[in-house]
């Protein structure tokens, strides 16, 4: 193992300290990545060929498999910011861990966030005849997209790791309070844009079985994607602090040796 | 009374910017004592005394300051010290009055308090009614001590407290000082002056490099 | 001069759920305020039969009017299209400026944006609201008989 | 037992800050002139009555977030520039009476301004209220600068002393504010009556400002704390 020179005789405060790292990959992230390639190509074929055009909006509903899976993921992964931040911020011992988990959830929640918002862009433009409108759903997607935006220059602020935790916490758990009223922005008010289809709250799903069944099958890729980023960029956010860790027992040695010589 | 250490730090390493401030320092200050930190400029002397008072957080090692534990709970040493740091803390726009008495309110100090603390540095009177911005270097220093003295703190921690003072400023200091020791309180105080604080001080320590040993 | 250290200040133990139990109270009440008083202001379009009748549908202004555009009621020209609205039970005549393309066609549900004029809604922007209905578009269903296929897309 | 009262704390720091802005000037010599601009400069570019007493309600409040930016780093610089913040976090107070404090100075500060500016609405865009209409618009300046004031706060102590604080702010308080720029305008549309609005169509927009202030002062009293604890 090259990398077992880490973390030699020094104590760190970091969860996984004892794991010594080649890659961030494990035999978990790489059997995740392998089915998220399986299930990738399965909807990108059933949906491009085997599944028929919508008997209205014609091919542009194929655009739906990439829309509500992306949609839902960004959801998913700004929840997964709070609980992580909420961990963060009210368990006893404040893990890093926690707030590690809770950035890398919204860097991807972001990227999925934009994804939504330009497929649904252009699908507005083929079905609405326009990109954009001023409607509930859609400015309400707008200003949850800039919120987190603001979260990920939180993030990057100077500080300690501990105040950068504390900061983005409060902000995730200001944040994702916007959430619900995005997505019921279409029930409790009229909207352009369609009300939600799979989580109709009467529960009679009006969709033709095939479709139905590429869109259960976006949603399954999208989140092995989500999870596979996740776990891949929360071990890299851990290396960087770990090797900002090392540096600074270079720093310290550097410094003491200072102090003998003179 | 378990230990009538006041400070106790053991390998503590305190990181600020990137950079080791303090890298491993070990030391430890009695109730009591009036202890003086010398050394160069950039030593780590500014960031142990912000340490003390619980403002950094320690990366390394175990800080003790008045039987609370740095690393777990920075918070409850705060209410126990008074810190004069290198900036005054003053409101340029306000008179040293309106800001000793905004001070004085925070901290539950009587009116009576701030009065005598404002004779003893010696900025009682029409200087009181003077905005902090018209004032000289000294005469803020001396506002910025009186807002100290309401404190009436356990743990006295005061960077570079001499300079810009005047000879009488100094002296007074001085005096405030071995008068607040004898009433029970504990004191720190990092200085270039060393003639001046080493009569002062009841013992040296030299900061090194973000190291403590004794002089 | 009294410099005597001050006794320990000790901060009053808070109860950690009051707040909380507070917090989500006045949730709960914001989500009232929205979904029950705030609606008709934030509301996208008026309905057909809405028109001249509810708060924010005043027939001076600007709308946005949603409705089925009725089966048989379109006729295209040069220069503008004209079609039914319908919703409700009540009717709605649509002068269009142009052509609005897409998938724009006789029984899906749009929002026309326009002024009354004597009645009718000259409009001059079109968008197709889309239903949270999706099927495949097959042979049998085209070759349906006109109404049954109206009837099936109506939301 | 002696620590010092929360009310009190509030106080020292709500005086401390309003004198400050008495002595200073900076918002009624800087920032008051930057709103009005805002207002003059949409009577010329909209030389229409009609459009103008329409908008009128838009504009103020949105003259009224771009000058709360301006105001909430003011109030910071005051603590930051001296290092009076590293001084009231070792005083061992209570810091969620510091955040009331500020916060109750700011939206002071904030219903000030509005005043200003809507007189000035009442000059240059000749809008009109009734009665009840002053009743609907009085009560929704007070919601809203509250809300303001406590969103500004906790976003300002978040920023405070971190360099490039001035283009974080505006980007991270704008999707915070909206709700209550959108609501704080419906609601004096319907106080001036522009496009034909009704009064009592306003109430539930001061509604949703109350609700907005009441979470903020709440959260906002427990998050800053922890967040200027450092």
């Amino acid at each position: 193992m090259k990398a077992s020179q880490v973390n030699t005789g020094v104590s760190l405060k970091m969860s996984q300290s004892s794991q010594k790292f080649s890659s961030t990959g494990t035999q978990a992230t790489r059997v995740i990545g392998v089915l998220a390639i399986v299930v990738m190509a399965w909807v990108v074929i059933s949906g491009l060929v085997f599944t028929p055009a919508d008997v209205v909006q014609g091919e542009s509903v194929r655009i739906m498999y990439v829309h509500v899976p992306s949609a839902w993921i960004a959801y998913l992964a700004f929840i997964v910011t709070a609980i992580a931040s909420s961990f963060y911020i009210f368990a006893k011992r404040h893990s890093l861990g926690f707030d590690r988990v809770a950035g890398a959830s919204a860097e991807v929640g972001v990227m999925f966030m934009a994804i939504t918002l330009i497929t649904g862009s252009l699908w507005g433009r083929l079905t609405w005849g326009e990109f954009w409108q001023w409607d509930p759903r859609l400015t309400t997607t707008a200003f949850l997209f800039v919120t987190y935006i603001g979260y990920l220059a939180v993030r990057r602020l100077d500080g300690s790791i501990e105040q950068r935790a504390r900061r983005s916490g409060v902000i995730a758990l200001l944040a994702v309070l916007e959430i619900p009223l995005v997505h019921f922005s279409v029930v409790f008010w009229r909207s352009l844009h369609q009300r939600a289809t799979i989580l109709d709250p009467n529960g009679d799903v009006k969709m033709d079985g095939l479709m139905l069944f590429t869109l259960f099958s976006g949603v399954v890729a999208f989140t092995l994607v989500f999870a596979w980023l996740v776990l891949h960029r929360q071990r890299t956010m851990l290396l960087s602090d770990l090797s900002n860790e090392r540096g600074l027992d270079n720093a310290i040695l550097a410094r003491q040796s200072e102090n003998a010589s003179n | 009374m378990p230990s009538e250490k006041v400070v106790d730090f053991k390998d503590v390493v305190i990181v600020y910017d990137n950079f080791p401030a303090v890298a491993g320092a070990t030391f430890s200050v009695d109730k009591g004592e009036i202890v003086l930190l010398q050394g160069p400029n950039g030593a780590g002397k500014t960031t142990l005394l912000r340490a003390c008072a619980g403002l950094l957080p320690i990366a390394r090692g175990t800080a003790n300051v008045l039987g609370c534990d740095l690393s777990t709970n920075r918070v409850a040493v705060r209410s126990r010290v008074g810190l004069l740091g290198h900036a005054n803390g003053l409101f340029q726009d306000l008179t040293v009055l309106e800001n000793m008495l905004f001070w004085s309110r925070l901290v539950g100090a009587t009116r009576q308090d701030v009065d005598q603390a404002m004779i003893a540095m010696g900025i009682s009177g029409r200087l009181g009614e003077t905005q902090v911005a018209k004032l000289s270097a000294g005469q803020r220093r001396r506002c910025a001590l009186a807002s100290l003295i309401v404190r009436r703190a356990q743990l006295w921690l005061l960077d570079e407290p001499h300079a810009g003072l005047d000879t009488q400023g100094r002296d007074e200091l001085d005096r405030t000082l071995r008068a607040a020791r004898d009433s029970g309180a504990t004191v720190i105080f990092a200085s270039h002056e060393i003639e001046r604080a080493r009569s002062l001080a009841t013992r040296s320590l030299m900061v090194t490099t973000g190291m403590v040993k004794p002089a | 001069m009294d410099l005597t250290p001050r006794p320990e200040t000790i901060s009053p133990k808070r109860r950690r759920w009051m707040p909380i139990i507070v917090l989500s109270l006045v949730g709960i009440g914001g989500v009232i305020v929205v979904t029950q008083f705030l609606s008709s202001a934030i509301d996208y379009y008026c309905n057909v039969d809405e028109v001249g009748v509810r708060s924010g549908c005043d027939t001076a202004n600007r709308l946005r009017v949603q409705g089925t555009v009725e089966q048989g009621s379109l006729a295209k020209s040069d220069n503008t299209t004209e079609f039914k609205l319908v919703f409700n039970g009540k009717s709605l005549d649509v002068v269009y400026s142009g052509d609005p393309g897409g998938v724009f066609q006789e029984c899906i549900s749009v929002v026309a944006h326009g002024r009354l004029v004597n009645g009718v809604l000259e409009s001059n922007r079109i968008e197709v609201k889309h239903s949270n209905e999706y099927e495949a578009k097959n042979k049998d269903r085209l070759e349906n008989s006109g109404s049954a296929a109206c009837s099936q897309v109506q939301g | 037992m002696n620590q010092t009262p929360r009310s009190r704390v509030v106080s020292a720091v709500l005086t401390k800050d309003l004198r400050i802005e008495a002595r200073s000037r900076v918002v009624t010599n800087q920032v008051l002139p930057f709103a009005g601009l805002i207002m003059i400069m949409f009577a010329f570019a909209l030389d229409n009555d009609d459009v103008l007493q329409r908008v009128a309600g838009g504009l103020i409040w949105l003259a009224t977030i771009f000058s709360l930016f301006v105001i909430v780093q003011r109030s910071f610089a005051i603590d930051t520039s001296d290092s009076a913040l590293d001084s009231l976090r070792v005083a061992g107070i209570d810091l969620s009476a510091v955040f009331l404090g500020k916060a109750i100075a700011l939206t002071l500060q904030l219903i000030a301004l509005d005043v200003v500016l809507i007189a000035a609405a009442f000059l240059l865009y000749q809008v009109q209220v009734s009665a009840a209409g002053l009743v609907l618009l009085v009560t929704c300046v007070i919601c809203a600068t509250t809300g303001l004031g406590f969103v500004g706060t906790l976003y300002g102590g978040l920023t405070a002393g971190t360099t490039g604080r001035e283009t974080l702010l505006p980007l991270l308080l704008l999707p915070v504010v909206a709700p209550v720029l959108i609501a704080a305008t419906r609601a004096t549309e319907a106080a001036f009556g522009s496009g034909g609005a009704a009064t009592s169509e306003g109430w539930a927009w001061v509604g949703l400002l109350t609700i907005f202030a009441a979470v903020f002062g709440i959260g906002g009293s427990l998050a800053f704390g922890p967040l200027i604890d450092e």
